[in-house]
């Protein structure tokens, strides 16, 4: 059996005493998406932070591609190939959405000689090419999650995770997402982690599904098998509504 | 992309008469000749503060540190003859070199931990407070660093500013030419980066810490660089005169008032002080400080982000 | 040395120490205050202090005002000066993301004053005689200067004031979440500029409240108020910024390691020993000596 | 008959930007309206100019016959209209504790604080577990959760909703719907800007449709959920 | 520069920032020196075939050595200002190691019982008190004393309890402070606050201006400061001079005549050689005499340096008397009495 892009083993964190992740055990496999799911406040950004370094677990290990990443600091691990996006949308704000995407070409690990020609494929991937000079201060919020997207594939990474890049969108544009989720991994082979709390998205787009629940995984597998959990519908779906 | 060739014309142009100005008659014993030279000189640790400030978004308060530690290493060195006894010291290119090197090898020292820990007050804060340690450092240094009277260097040997002008004007404009060029290397990118989003830069790859420290420790060589320049113009190197906090004040007036964050907002900021400075002088000799003090706050009532940016407000 | 050594010089020490420090502490409570408000370090507090200082020492050499009696006049004044100042230096700079304007408007400020004190009053330095100026009392043995131990005092009292106003009244809380986020603190329906003019004024109330301990104290002249300041900065780092009694306690620690210093090691030591001990502070508990909790990355 | 809020040929720009161009628009007293449109419509900038934050160029915004133009925020809010803004605009250096009590600042609605506060931390009882935290540590689903509870507590006349379900699992979605439902029932006047549009076409009475700055449709917003031109442009085959 | 009818000499001085006070007490006397002499016509030079008058630049400072401009000056020290051998200017003042040597010799003029047991030194961290401190050290050497307490002191500490109460513990009963008048005004005040007594309290730089005694009132009765220059002077001028700033600032001033002489014999060096000529009035200057100013009789070496003696004057209600060096009825120096008994 080839080895998992991306395993987390039994990772605990705390902030406090407050234990907002109690090992968690995960796995994203070579060219599959995996939703990430779970009710507000469950830890999926946190176990987000962990994995790129922006917090350090107190317990467990992260594997890219079977090599122990847990210790590396933050650039290194997005250069090793882990790149991901923020809840809260961080771009650069005096730069332009080009600009904003080159830092990632530049410094994400991918060939140098290549920077230009990743980060305008990215643009037009998430399909922000016409908008590539704008200063991103001045653009909509959901203008700049696209362009979050865009720069994280511009690292030329193996894993992305997307943490809910579907909020603020409509159907339609939801639509356009997918597919620029699908291309990613179709196109680029791709692993993708994903958080989202639009479930139909997930279910429809998902090889697995995980969810988490006050920082414990209470499910794991298909999106049939998960949707049809009495665990999961208790904690996070509801009971399904007409 | 045109009004920026024709900016760039022009700078050449203005640089290239400022290089000449020496060679006309009268020129280099006028007043004007000595305020350019310190224009030139502020121009230096205005650029070099914004290119950790302005660029990199990292607020330094100890520059003076660097200014001082420049000056003292060009003064030790000469004074002790450090590179051998036949050495000429004056203008000597392997002491600028030096002042500058150990300026920026003390800002790595301190940065390595400052930078790594501590983030916006709090590394200005640091910064700060190293500044004053180094000061302390250099009055109680004994027969090493002249205590607080500092070293004196023969002064004999001055004959004219004008080798000061044009190692000011050359290290001024170099400076600039090199920060322009920095705006638009992948440098550039990784430094703005930082500033505008810290943990998405790393997040993106950038080395934060890093390309921090390689501000910091560039923007101290420059400083030191200046230290040592005006060094062999006072001929005097004293904690009084040279870890003065002014020479952190200065550079951040100046980078402020011009505009910080632009490659030409420093230049315009340090004519800016020369002038409000010097006339405040000749004309208020007792106010002129509160002159400064009043022109600072117009300043920043009217133009907040600096005089370069003013012609641009309202641009997407 | 060691053989001079006994416990009551270091208690002495101590005591000396504790009162000299809460001289940083209140001025380091007002740019606690301050940096509350506008997210900046007021570097002219210390020549606000010192401007205080010296309408203490005029309304004294005028009218014969006590010292101390005056605070009622000086405080008021002090405050009213605060809501000024910020309706026509710092409302626009507030509003403002970028901090450099309003510090830089704060050295402006610095460098005004303290030239307008030295043109006014002359640069020579300033004290103030009573019958109770340097006068000592006697407790246990140890000898204890009259006029810093109130201002000691005020140094506490102003604490609490400070501390009361942002943590139990509602004005406080808004003048906190105005600096963080203006635009939102008015959809609270907070005025966010009368707030922060509140704060600043309170903030210069305070300078007005150590510019008399300062008067009754030391000597002055015109150009103390920068060092003063950048110890004060120090004293509030040490306790944490934001944080007021933190500030209040940096500023005691910071004389205590000055009193400590200078008489183990040697006064001309004391600077560098205290600018170390904060740089030390700053690398392993950023978040100051007394924080109890930990701000989010 | 008098509208609760009248627009009338409203024009905002950011700088250069023109992001409205002459919109008209009404709410009136208890209702529900919702405005729609994709990214970048100017949904948020058209809420932004009714609660003061944003100065417009041209045009006029009446609340309750008064203009609104040229008021302060802080006085809008005074006279009855919470925002809860895109990005939610909390104080995350403070308490979630304080954040409410904030909620209460105007001195009409102190005395009933303690009373609304029990009533959010009924709707919300994640909030009430986290109170003494500081807003900023929240996750991003609770953050949303203390910025509409804040906008409750100051029993606004109207509410202005800038995509409250942003972020929101599935259960608190459903239960925010219920929430304005409720609020309406109670007579609360809402302005509702969603882009889960058919929730939010179910949840109004009126709605508008924003295009690039202008309103492109309007109407009974059950009228606009069954208008195929709506289906086809904002539900996608999704829903 | 004898150009357009007038002499213009340039003084720098410093009238903004921590150095304004001395600034002003110089700008005063020169503005004075300036005064006297056009109202005396001026002085004569001869490509002007007549005399001309001198106008006063206050400026800035002036790098006379670079712009080989001459540079009169005073209250410099000689052993920071010789080492440099400097072509353009010529100082007079008195070296740190004459003033140095006052307070022994007045100790050894004490009877007995008074002289200290155990003296203490405090000197700023400053370069003039690194001079004065190493000469004090010297002398101290050479009379016999030894420094029960020898310190260095932090410039604008406020607080100097740590100093005092070292002080304390060590018995200290005569102390030598150099400092600024702010330190030294803080520190008495904090001996008083603390209950230090000593019997000898002298100081330099810090206890000579007027505030010193304006900010301590009666607590500066004893203090022995030192001086430039005394208005109790036998010098012709000297009493008319002090007499004239007293009438104007309320307070003595014992630097006013140092600085009055500067202009005197930069005068009379013009009037000699009948030149503004920089190089011509240098050499007028270095290895020339200048009899009767209102410092006496100045003797320039070859570098350009002539000495003059430190004072020493005792404060008394206000008033600054002096008794080193003795003149003839002069005041006699007092042992301070202890803070409690005063
Ligand atoms: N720095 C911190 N300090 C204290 N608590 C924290 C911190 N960061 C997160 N938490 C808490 O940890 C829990 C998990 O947060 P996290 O952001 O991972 O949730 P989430 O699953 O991403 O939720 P959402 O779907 O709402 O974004 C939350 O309850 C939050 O309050
Ligand atoms: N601060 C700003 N500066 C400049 N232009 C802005 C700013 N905010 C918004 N805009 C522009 O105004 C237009 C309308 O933006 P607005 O935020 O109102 O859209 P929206 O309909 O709320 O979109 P979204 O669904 O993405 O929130 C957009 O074209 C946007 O680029
Ligand atoms: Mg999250
Ligand atoms: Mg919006």
């Amino acid at each position: 059996m080839p080895e998992p892009v991306l395993k987390l083993e039994r990772i605990t964190k705390r902030f406090g005493g407050l234990t907002v992740l109690s090992s968690v055990d995960l796995q994203v496999d070579a060219n599959q998406i995996v939703g990430l799911i779970g009710p507000n406040g469950a830890g999926k950004s946190t176990l987000f932070n962990v994995v790129t370094a922006l917090y350090r677990p107190e317990e467990g290990i992260v594997f890219l591609d079977g090599k122990r990443i847990t210790g590396a600091p933050p650039h290194r691990i997005c250069r090793l190939g882990v790149a991901r996006t923020f809840q809260l949308v961080r771009t650069y704000l005096t730069m332009t959405a080009r600009e904003n995407v080159m830092v990632a070409a530049v410094y994400g690990g991918g060939a140098m000689a290549d920077a230009g020609r990743a980060c305008d494929e990215a643009l037009e991937l998430v399909g922000l090419a016409a908008s590539r000079d704008l200063i991103t201060e001045h653009m909509t919020l959901s203008a700049r999650r696209l362009l979050e997207m865009a720069r994280a594939l511009a690292s030329r990474p193996r894993v992305i995770l997307l943490d809910e890049p579907m909020a603020g969108l409509n159907a339609s544009e939801i639509e356009e997402m997918i597919q620029v989720i699908r291309r990613a991994r179709d196109e680029r082979g791709l692993s993708v982690l994903w958080v989202e709390h639009k479930v139909d998205a997930i279910m429809r787009v998902c090889d697995r599904v995980v969810v988490l629940d006050h920082g414990v995984k209470i499910s794991d597998g298909t999106p049939a098998e998960t949707i049809v959990n009495p665990k999961v519908i208790e904690a996070y779906l509801g009971e399904p509504s007409s | 992309m045109t009004r920026e060739k024709r900016i760039i014309g022009l700078s050449a142009i203005i640089v290239a008469a400022l290089a000449l100005l020496p060679f006309v008659p009268g020129a280099a014993d006028s007043y004007l000749f000595f305020l350019l030279y310190l224009f030139f000189l502020y121009t230096i640790i205005g650029q070099a503060w914004n290119l950790v400030a302005g660029y990199t978004g990292q607020i330094s308060l100890g520059q003076h540190a660097f200014f001082g530690l420049g000056a003292y290493t060009a003064a030790l060195v000469w004074s002790r003859g450090l590179f051998g006894a036949e050495h000429v010291y004056y203008f000597d290119p392997l002491t600028l070199i030096a002042s500058g090197l150990v300026a920026a090898a003390f800002a790595l020292v301190i940065g390595f931990p400052l930078l790594s820990k501590l983030r916006g007050d709090y590394f200005a804060l640091g910064t700060l407070g190293f500044g004053e340690i180094v000061r302390v450092a250099f009055v109680k240094g004994g027969s090493y660093t002249g205590g607080p009277f500092g070293i004196v260097l023969p002064s004999s040997l001055y004959e004219s500013l004008r080798p000061h002008y044009w190692l000011g004007l050359g290290l001024a404009a170099g400076l600039t030419l090199l920060i322009f060029w920095i705006r638009r290397s992948s440098l550039g990118l990784a430094l703005v980066a930082i500033r505008d989003d810290e943990m998405a830069a790393s997040s993106n790859g950038v080395n934060v810490l890093k390309y921090k420290l390689v501000a910091f420790a560039l923007g101290a060589f420059f400083t030191g660089m200046a230290g040592c320049l005006q060094a062999y113009y006072l001929f005097h190197v004293s904690p009084e005169g040279f870890l003065n906090l002014n020479w952190t004040l200065y550079p951040i007036l100046i980078a402020v008032i011009g505009g910080s964050g632009t490659v030409l907002g420093p230049v315009i900021g340090a004519l800016a002080v020369t002038v409000v400075f010097s006339y405040a002088n000749i004309f208020f000799p007792e106010l002129h400080p509160i002159f400064s003090g009043l022109a600072i706050i117009l300043v920043m009532l009217f133009m907040p982000n600096g005089i370069m940016r003013l012609r641009f407000r309202g641009r997407a | 040395m060691l053989d001079i050594l006994s416990v009551r010089l270091v208690v002495e020490i101590f005591i000396n120490g504790v009162l000299f420090g809460a001289m940083y502490g209140v001025a380091a409570v007002g740019l606690s205050l301050i940096f509350g408000t506008m997210r900046i370090i007021f570097i002219a507090q210390g020549t606000i202090i010192v401007l205080a200082a010296y309408v203490v020492y005029w309304l004294f050499n005028t009218f014969g005002l006590d010292p101390y009696l005056s605070l009622v006049v000086v405080a008021p004044l002090a405050f009213a000066t605060g809501a000024t100042t910020y309706r026509f230096l710092f409302r626009k700079a507030a509003a403002m993301a970028d901090k450099n304007t309003s510090l830089l408007i704060a050295v402006g400020l610095m460098f005004l004053v303290q030239n307008v004190i030295s043109f006014v009053w002359t640069p020579n330095p300033k004290s103030i005689i009573t019958s109770y100026t340097a006068v000592g009392f006697e407790v246990f043995g140890s000898r204890i200067s009259v006029t810093r131990s109130i201002s000691l005092v005020i140094a506490l009292a102003a604490t609490a004031a400070v501390v009361l106003f942002l943590r139990r009244t509602l004005v406080g809380k808004a003048v906190r979440a105005a600096s963080e986020n203006m635009q939102a603190a008015m959809l609270m329906g907070i005025d966010p500029h009368r707030v922060n003019a509140i704060a600043f004024a309170i903030g210069f109330a305070l300078a007005g409240a150590a510019g008399v301990a300062l008067a009754t104290t030391y000597p002055f002249d015109p150009y103390y108020g920068f060092s003063f300041a950048l110890k004060a900065l120090i004293a509030l780092a040490l306790g944490g910024i934001g944080n007021v009694v933190g500030a209040l306690l940096g500023g005691i620690l910071l004389g205590l390691i000055e009193s400590f210093s200078s008489f183990f090691i040697s006064a001309g030591w004391a600077d560098a020993i205290a600018y170390a001990v904060f740089l030390l502070v700053l690398m392993f508990r950023p978040e100051g000596l007394f924080a109890t909790s930990f701000k989010k990355a | 008959m008098n509208h609760l809020l009248e627009i009338k040929d409203l024009s905002v720009a950011y700088g250069d930007v023109q992001a409205l161009w002459d919109v008209s628009a009404h709410v009136d007293e208890g209702t529900v309206v919702s405005v729609v449109g994709a990214n970048g419509a100017g949904k948020s900038t058209l809420m932004r100019a009714i609660s003061g934050l944003l100065e417009p160029l041209s045009g006029d915004i009446l609340f309750r016959g008064e203009t609104l133009v040229g008021v302060p925020a802080q006085e809008i809010t005074a006279r009855g209209i919470s925002h809860v803004p895109e990005g939610r605009g909390l104080f995350t250096q403070l308490t979630v504790q304080e954040n409410l009590e904030l909620g209460a600042y105007l001195a009409h609605v102190r005395p009933h604080f303690a009373a609304s506060l029990d009533h959010v931390f009924t709707l919300f009882p994640k909030l009430k577990e986290r109170r003494g935290q500081k807003a900023g540590s929240l996750s991003g689903g609770e953050q949303q959760m203390l910025a509409i509870g804040r906008a409750l507590i100051a029993r606004p006349k109207l509410l202005i909703l800038d995509e409250p379900s942003l972020g929101l699992s599935p259960l608190v979605v459903r239960q925010m719907f219920e929430l304005i439902a409720r609020l309406h029932d109670e007579g609360v006047t809402l302005l509702l800007v969603e882009q889960n549009i058919r929730q939010a076409l179910k949840a109004a009475d009126r709605a508008y449709v924003l295009q690039t700055g202008h309103v492109a449709m309007q109407g009974e917003a059950a009228a606009l959920l069954e208008n195929p031109q709506v289906q086809k442009t904002y539900m996608g085959a999704l829903d | 520069q004898a150009a357009d009818g007038e002499i213009v000499i340039g003084a720098p001085v410093s009238l903004t920032g921590p150095l304004a006070a001395d600034g002003q007490e110089q700008r005063w006397a020169y503005e004075l020196a300036v005064k006297d002499i056009n109202e005396a016509g001026g002085i004569f030079i001869k490509e002007a075939g007549k005399k001309l008058p001198v106008r006063l630049v206050v400026a800035g400072a002036i790098v006379a050595e670079k712009y080989k401009k001459f540079y009169m000056m005073t209250t410099c020290f000689p052993f920071m200002w010789s080492p440099q051998n400097f072509k353009w200017s010529a100082l007079f003042f008195f070296t740190a190691p004459s003033a140095a040597e006052v307070p022994f010799k007045i100790w050894n003029d004490l009877p007995e019982a008074d002289r200290p047991k155990n003296p203490a030194l405090l000197s700023e961290d400053t370069p003039d008190g690194h001079g004065f401190g190493e000469g004090f050290r010297a002398f101290a050497k050479q009379y016999g004393y030894t420094f029960a307490v020898d310190e260095p002191w932090a410039v604008g500490a406020k607080d100097y309890s740590a100093n005092i109460l070292k002080m304390k513990a060590n018995n200290v009963d005569a102390l030598l402070i150099f400092g600024s008048p702010s330190d030294s005004i803080t520190l008495v005040r904090q001996m008083k606050e603390l209950g230090l007594s000593v019997k000898y309290l002298h100081g330099w730089k810090g206890t000579w201006t007027g505030e010193f005694a304006e900010a301590l009132g009666s607590d500066s009765d004893y203090v022995i400061s030192d001086g430039f220059w005394s208005q109790d002077f036998p010098f012709t001028g000297s009493k008319e001079l002090g007499e004239c700033y007293t009438a104007e600032f309320h307070k003595p001033s014992v630097t006013i005549g140092a600085f009055y002489a500067n202009a005197q014999v930069l005068f009379r060096a013009i009037e000699r050689v009948g030149t503004t000529d920089s190089a011509a009035v240098r050499d007028a200057v270095v290895g020339g005499e200048y009899k009767d100013t209102v410092v006496g009789d100045l003797q320039f070496n070859d570098a350009g340096l002539a000495l003059i003696e430190s004072t020493a004057n005792q404060w008394w209600e206000k008033q600054q008397m002096l008794f080193y060096p003795p003149v003839d009825g002069g005041w006699q120096v007092k042992m301070m009495k202890p803070w409690g008994e005063r």
